[in-house]
């Protein structure tokens, strides 16, 4: 990326950069006007009310108990509170479509680890350290980390959030401006933090269609996540084809998105957090029916593996809520078959 | 000074002996009872009967032995603002623990 | 406030009753515990200035040629954890408090005089281990110790930095403890909870923070060392532990904590502007209650640290929401400073001077924490240079002045003697002036997108690092001036009297500098604490 | 806390009564901090237990109900002889007063003593977090651990707290027995009381928390 030269308000590259500067363009005048406002009468009173040598300004011991003290009080505490509460209720509801991400975002996988930021795409494109997206089109990260906490950041797009290990994060945007933009690690890590950055790529659609087609030549995400799945011999136990049940293990079809009955006869969602928790502890929520057999895949599962097999389980279920890029059919054993066929630009998208 | 007047503590109220005795006998029965009560399954009842036992307990330890209940108003209050912000803590971080997945999106 | 005795001019004072250093490092008086507190406090304001410089410097270019990533990490690491924990929180109570509130109470001194003194050593043990662990390498995770970057992944000395302010925390607790039950019970004959000072009232609420706030950073603090030093699990996943849960810990103490600064300085603040105007404040039980509003309201808001950390967002919704609630008693206290002066007569001194500076940039400070307590906005700022600015603004535009509007206000009744009136007016403009260039550029840089705690950082972003620098060094000269008008004042400066500024709070009754006891005769009160009615106000400019 | 010293008022108070208010107040305050200080371990023991029951209730499984429940009566025993001690004490009954003590004394070191045996079990079972942490039979071992975690560090600071009052009580039991103690002026006894008492009232919570966690399945007590 070229150096820009001296710039006083950032890119506004996102659908959500606009509505984040029009909040701030409110609280800068708001803060103007109160700073302005402080500010002069202090020096207004300091002057007009400057001492002299016999001057005694008249009332100087009324005190702020009057009526009048008390109407100021009420004035001054009503005021900044309705406004506070604009503030609030403003930049809460801009919270919400940030949190939010729209049900056909296009799903990315980002893993931080110390210093660096390594990028799964659906299709199977991997990349270091860059983000390429199309542009106007919605994207959503799922996020995690291998060690210490880091921040994934684009200022351009006025969007950021915390990649913790453990737990996979979210965050979401949708670039309306072609071009280069800083990606930085906003959540101190250690050493080489300042450098743990890169540069995001707003594409057009073609050029995106173009540089995804280079892909990784390991296929999508899921049949990447098929493999391991038959590496690590988890389809010993766990049926994956629709009503084939054995007993040893929950059917892992269609189960993305259903809640299912624990040990303990609380009930759970599946989703991404549930089922790595699932292949890293598998005790700590057992589906209720099957004994504690299972052992534990930590330490034999990378973060990048475990995004594989979570999207693995996940092409296994009909699509639901989220049209994701990748196509909807489920990986079956049948799916070598599929891969040459994969759209660059999904079908139903545009 | 200012709030004098109200302090029976200067006079050290002198508690009857036997108000001891009772308490230690609660205190000792009810130490059996919560460890019994564990052992009857009562689903998520087991956690609540614990705890509110265990409150009563030291409640009763608070009021009596360390003569709460004989003290004067800004000791109540000392010790109820301990226990308010020990509310304050549990309680507010656990409206972030529970309501983690509302949203059912990972991290929001 | 009246008396019932006129104070005679006594020549034992506090500072030469006894002699020796024996008599110094064994006193129960609370006035020579102040002193000590007082240089040892200078002395880490000074050490953690010469770290902002290290950072003021490295940042002057893009690339990082000073120092290397790590040693950044440690520099502004090590800024922070002085100035937070071994400078400002207990920078004023410990110092202006410890001095006054028991000569503002009518009384002979603190409640305990000997848990006084331990907690200024508690605070030695807890910076020796701090110094120790700086002299041996420093410590590189930031001054919040997120964890499991700081149990996990750090090459720093944790462990005894964790340990310092563990020990620390300790001497905070105490002074917290010394001050309630001062106010409490110590209050001189017809001294009501509405006659005293609203400098008390800051510190009594303040004193709350202390008591139920710092266990908790202490406990934290605690659970991190067990998990770094024997890897007793709590926090990092890899021992099946939530990061985001010690983020609540460390903030449900240190939001709570950024009140404890700036509390004490509102209380100058009340009482400087009161003074140089003449006038009683305005809207006194509301500047009173506000500061406990504040106190307690404090301890609500402090999951606003963490709109991004993967908090839920109904969490962050009632935190939000409660940052604006706690806004407001800051927003009454703004107003009513400014009130007090209309239709005073207001003189300009040196402390008035730091006052009036305190409630501008204050304001500014407060103003941008509502632009941070905005979810929406505080994804985008937040770990920004917006931040950085945000919190320099609150706490060296706000907390360091009022602590300086303090010091020049008080240093005749602690010392007996006046400043030369010339320099301390220049320190005072050069603070200001050097404060604004360093900082305000720093608002831009955050919205543009500079991440903090960045060794190095894109080339654009220079221009206004290298005025932020600029500032850096002319505020550093700001604060170096008055160490050094001070400090001759000690031996040259005109002799002040009791009551130099014509102030009406008990402490002026008394000899400057006040007798071991502080006052000859047990004060009865039986007035407001700012009655103006009979003071003579004379022009000292 | 202001256990120094003598009968006589300190020259900064004015009165005794003013004296004793100050150190109540002073002592209650305290006590305020160190509810907060075990607030934290607390916190992060519910948090922890909610997200992970079955460890939780797998791991409290493992610690010895009977020794718990013993040591919680000791303990209420102790509370009991130390409200004794602070009764005669203000009543002027000196030998009385140092039996109760002693008494205390004896039955806070009981508690010690019975907490070591119970660590050194934990020891030689492995059960201590860290490298050398194993859980025989239990799948989730991470989380049972982190259960363990909470346990000696909920223990240990109790622990900890035990042996301060420990020693305290040695110099009190000393101080009473040359008489020092009259009912105008036994501050110092009834201050340790609280303390004493208070550190009773932690452990009452963590004796259901630690060691009671879902026992139905464990068939009886005995
Ligand atoms: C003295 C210290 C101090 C003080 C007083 C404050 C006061 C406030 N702070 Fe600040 N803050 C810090 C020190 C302080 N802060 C520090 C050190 C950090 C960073 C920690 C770190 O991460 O390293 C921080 C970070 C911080 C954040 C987190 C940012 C982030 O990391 O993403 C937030 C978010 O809400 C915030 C908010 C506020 C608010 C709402 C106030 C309010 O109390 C301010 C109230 C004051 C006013 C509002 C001004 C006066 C009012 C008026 C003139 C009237 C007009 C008012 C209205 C219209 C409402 N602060
Ligand atoms: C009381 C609190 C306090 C105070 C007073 C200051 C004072 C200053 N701070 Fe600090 N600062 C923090 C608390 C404070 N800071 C905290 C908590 C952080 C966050 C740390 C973290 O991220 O973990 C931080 C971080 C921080 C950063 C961000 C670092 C980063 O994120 O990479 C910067 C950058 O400019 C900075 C600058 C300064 C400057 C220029 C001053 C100046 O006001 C200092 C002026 C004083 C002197 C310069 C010393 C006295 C003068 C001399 C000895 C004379 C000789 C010197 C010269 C002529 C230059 N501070
Ligand atoms: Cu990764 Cu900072
Ligand atoms: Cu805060």
């Amino acid at each position: 990326m070229e150096p820009r030269s001296f710039q006083l308000l950032p890119d506004a590259a996102s659908s959500i950069a606009v509505q984040v500067d029009s909040l701030y363009a409110f609280f800068v005048a708001v803060s103007a006007f109160f700073s302005l406002l402080v500010a002069f009468l202090i020096i207004f009173f300091a002057v007009k009310y400057r001492y002299r040598q016999g001057f005694i300004p008249a009332g100087i011991n009324e005190d702020g108990h009057s009526v009048g003290g008390m109407v100021l009080e009420i004035v001054w505490s009503v005021i900044p509170l309705g406004i506070s509460m604009i503030m609030f209720a403003w930049g809460a509801s801009i919270y919400f479509t940030e949190a939010r991400p729209p049900a056909d975002a296009t799903e990315i996988f980002v893993t931080g680890k110390q210093w660096m930021w390594k990028v799964q795409h659906m299709e199977g494109a991997r990349e270091i350290n860059e983000l390429h997206v199309p542009v106007n089109r919605n994207i959503r990260l799922t996020m995690t980390s291998e060690d210490a906490i880091h921040d994934f950041s684009v200022p351009a797009f006025r969007t950021k959030a915390d990649v913790l290990p453990g737990r996979y994060t979210t965050e979401w945007f949708r670039p309306i401006k072609v071009g280069a933009y800083h990606l930085f690690c906003a959540e101190y890590c250690g050493t080489k933090h300042s450098a743990m950055g890169g540069t995001v790529y707003v594409l057009s659609e073609a050029d995106y269609a173009d540089w995804l087609a280079k892909g990784s030549g390991e296929g999508s995400i899921a049949e990447q996540g098929q493999a391991l799945f038959n590496q690590l011999g988890c389809g010993n136990c766990h049926p994956n084809a629709i009503n084939n049940y054995n007993g040893r293990a929950p059917n892992l079809a269609g189960i993305y998105h259903t809640k299912v009955v624990l040990k303990d006869g609380s009930v759970t969602r599946v989703d991404e957090a549930y089922i790595r928790e699932s292949v890293m502890y598998p005790q700590a929520k057992l589906v209720a029916g099957y004994d504690d057999i299972m052992p534990t895949f930590q330490g034999l599962v990378s973060e990048e593996g475990m995004i594989k097999l979570i999207e693995y389980v996940k092409s296994l279920s009909p699509r639901v809520g989220s049209a994701s890029s990748a196509p909807p059919q489920p990986v079956t054993s049948s799916a070598t078959e599929q891969k040459t066929g994969r759209p660059a630009v999904p079908a139903g998208k545009r | 000074m200012a709030d004098h007047k109200a302090h029976g503590d200067g006079e050290h109220h002198i508690v009857p002996k036997r108000i001891y005795f009772i308490v230690f006998a609660a205190l000792i029965v009810l130490t059996w009872v919560t460890a019994w009560i564990s052992t009857v399954d009562l689903g998520a009842m087991n956690t609540v009967a614990a705890l509110s036992i265990a409150t009563f307990k030291a409640s009763l330890v608070v009021l009596f032995f360390m003569h709460v209940f004989y003290g004067t108003r800004l000791t109540k209050l000392i010790v109820a603002a301990g226990v308010f912000w020990l509310i304050l803590l549990l309680f507010i971080t656990m409206i972030d623990i529970w309501t983690r997945t509302w949203m059912g999106v990972p991290g929001r | 406030m009246i008396t019932a005795t006129v104070p005679v001019r006594t020549e034992v004072n506090y500072l030469n009753n006894e002699h020796g250093l024996k008599s110094w490092l064994l006193t129960g008086d609370h006035k020579r515990i102040a002193v000590m507190y007082l240089i040892v406090v200078t002395v880490f304001f000074f050490l953690g200035g010469l770290y902002a410089a290290g950072i003021r410097l490295e940042l002057t270019t893009p690339q990082g040629d000073l120092f290397d990533s790590n040693t950044y990490n440690k520099v502004f690491t090590m800024h922070g954890i002085l100035m937070i924990f071994f400078f400002l929180i207990p920078s004023i109570p410990a110092t202006l408090g410890n001095f006054l509130i028991p000569l503002m109470v009518g009384a002979k001194d603190l409640a305990f005089p000997k848990i006084n003194l331990l907690s200024l050593y508690i605070y030695a043990v807890g910076a020796l281990f701090t110094l120790f662990a700086l002299i041996s390498g420093g410590v590189d995770t930031g001054w919040t110790f997120y964890t499991p970057f700081s149990s996990s992944y750090s090459n720093g000395y944790v462990l005894a930095v964790g340990l310092g302010i563990f020990i620390n925390g300790f001497s905070s607790i105490l002074t917290g403890l010394n001050f309630i039950v001062t106010i409490h019970r110590m209050r001189a004959p017809g001294l009501t909870w509405f006659r005293l000072p609203l400098f008390v009232w800051g510190h009594y609420a303040t004193s709350m923070i202390m008591i139920l706030g710092t266990p908790v950073i202490a406990v934290t603090l605690f659970l991190l060392v067990l998990e770094r030093g024997f890897h007793i699990g709590f926090f990092d996943p890899a021992y099946g532990g939530d990061p985001v849960l010690f983020q609540h810990m460390f903030w449900f103490y240190s939001h709570p904590a950024v009140y404890i600064m700036i509390l004490p300085s509102m209380g100058v603040i009340s009482e400087v502007i009161s003074t140089f105007s003449s006038k009683k404040p305005f809207g006194y039980t509301f500047i009173a209650f506000s500061s406990v509003a504040i106190a307690v309201f404090g301890f609500l808001v402090w999951g606003h640290h963490m709109f991004v950390a993967s908090q839920s967002t109904y969490a962050g919704l009632v935190f939000s929401i409660l940052s604006y609630i706690v806004a407001i008693p800051s927003a009454i206290k703004v107003f009513n400073w400014t009130a007090t002066m209309y239709n005073g007569r207001v003189r300009m001194n040196t402390p008035m001077l730091y006052a009036v500076g305190f409630i501008g940039l204050f304001t500014i400070g407060g103003l941008t924490g509502l632009f941070l307590a905005s979810m929406g906005l505080d994804v985008h700022l937040t770990d920004t240079y917006f931040v950085v600015a945000h919190f320099h603004y609150v706490m060296v535009g706000g907390a360091i002045l009022g602590y300086l509007a303090g010091i020049h206000f008080w240093w005749p009744k602690m010392f007996g003697v006046m400043y030369p009136e010339a320099p301390s007016k220049v320190s005072a403009w050069l603070v200001f002036l050097g404060f604004n260039l360093t900082f305000f550029p720093q608002f831009i840089l955050g919205y543009m997108g500079m991440p903090r705690r960045y060794h190095v950082y894109p080339p654009e972003f220079q221009v206004l690092n290298v005025l932020s620098s600029a500032g850096a060094s002319i505020l550093g000269i700001g604060f170096l001036l008055p160490a050094i008008y001070l400090t001759w004042s000690l031996k040259y400066g005109k002799p002040a009297g009791p009551n130099p500024w014509g102030a009406t709070t008990l402490e002026w009754t008394t000899s400057s500098p006040p007798p071991p006891d502080n006052f000859a005769v047990t004060p009865i009160v039986t007035r407001e604490a700012y009655d103006y009615s009979d003071q003579e106000v004379k022009d000292i400019g | 806390m202001d256990s120094h010293g003598s009968v006589a008022v300190r020259h900064h108070f004015a009165s005794a009564e003013q004296q004793k208010d100050a150190a109540t107040i002073g002592m209650w305050t305290f006590l305020v901090t160190e509810v907060m200080f075990f607030g934290g371990l607390f916190l992060a023991y519910f948090v922890y237990r909610q997200a992970y029951p079955a460890a939780f209730a797998a791991a409290s499984n493992k610690t010895d109900v009977l020794i718990g429940a013993f040591n919680t009566t000791v303990l209420i025993c102790s509370s009991l002889t130390m409200a004794l001690a602070v009764h005669y004490a203000s009543i002027g009954k000196k030998n009385l007063l140092v039996l109760f003590l002693i008494l205390t004394l004896l039955l806070g070191g009981a508690f010690l003593g019975v907490k070591t045996i119970e660590y050194h079990d934990k020891w030689v079972h492995h059960e201590i977090p860290g490298a050398h942490y194993e859980c025989d039979g239990c799948a989730d071992a991470v989380h049972t651990s982190l259960f363990f975690s909470l346990y000696f560090g909920m223990t240990g600071l109790h622990a900890s707290h035990m042996i301060v009052g420990f020693v305290i009580l040695v110099m009190l039991i000393f101080q009473a027995k040359k008489g020092k103690f009259t009912p105008e002026w036994y501050t110092p006894i009834e201050m340790f009381g609280l303390y004493w008492h208070f550190v009773d009232v932690v452990w009452i919570f963590l004796f259901p928390l630690l060691y009671l966690i879902d026992r139905t399945k464990s068939g009886g007590l005995f």
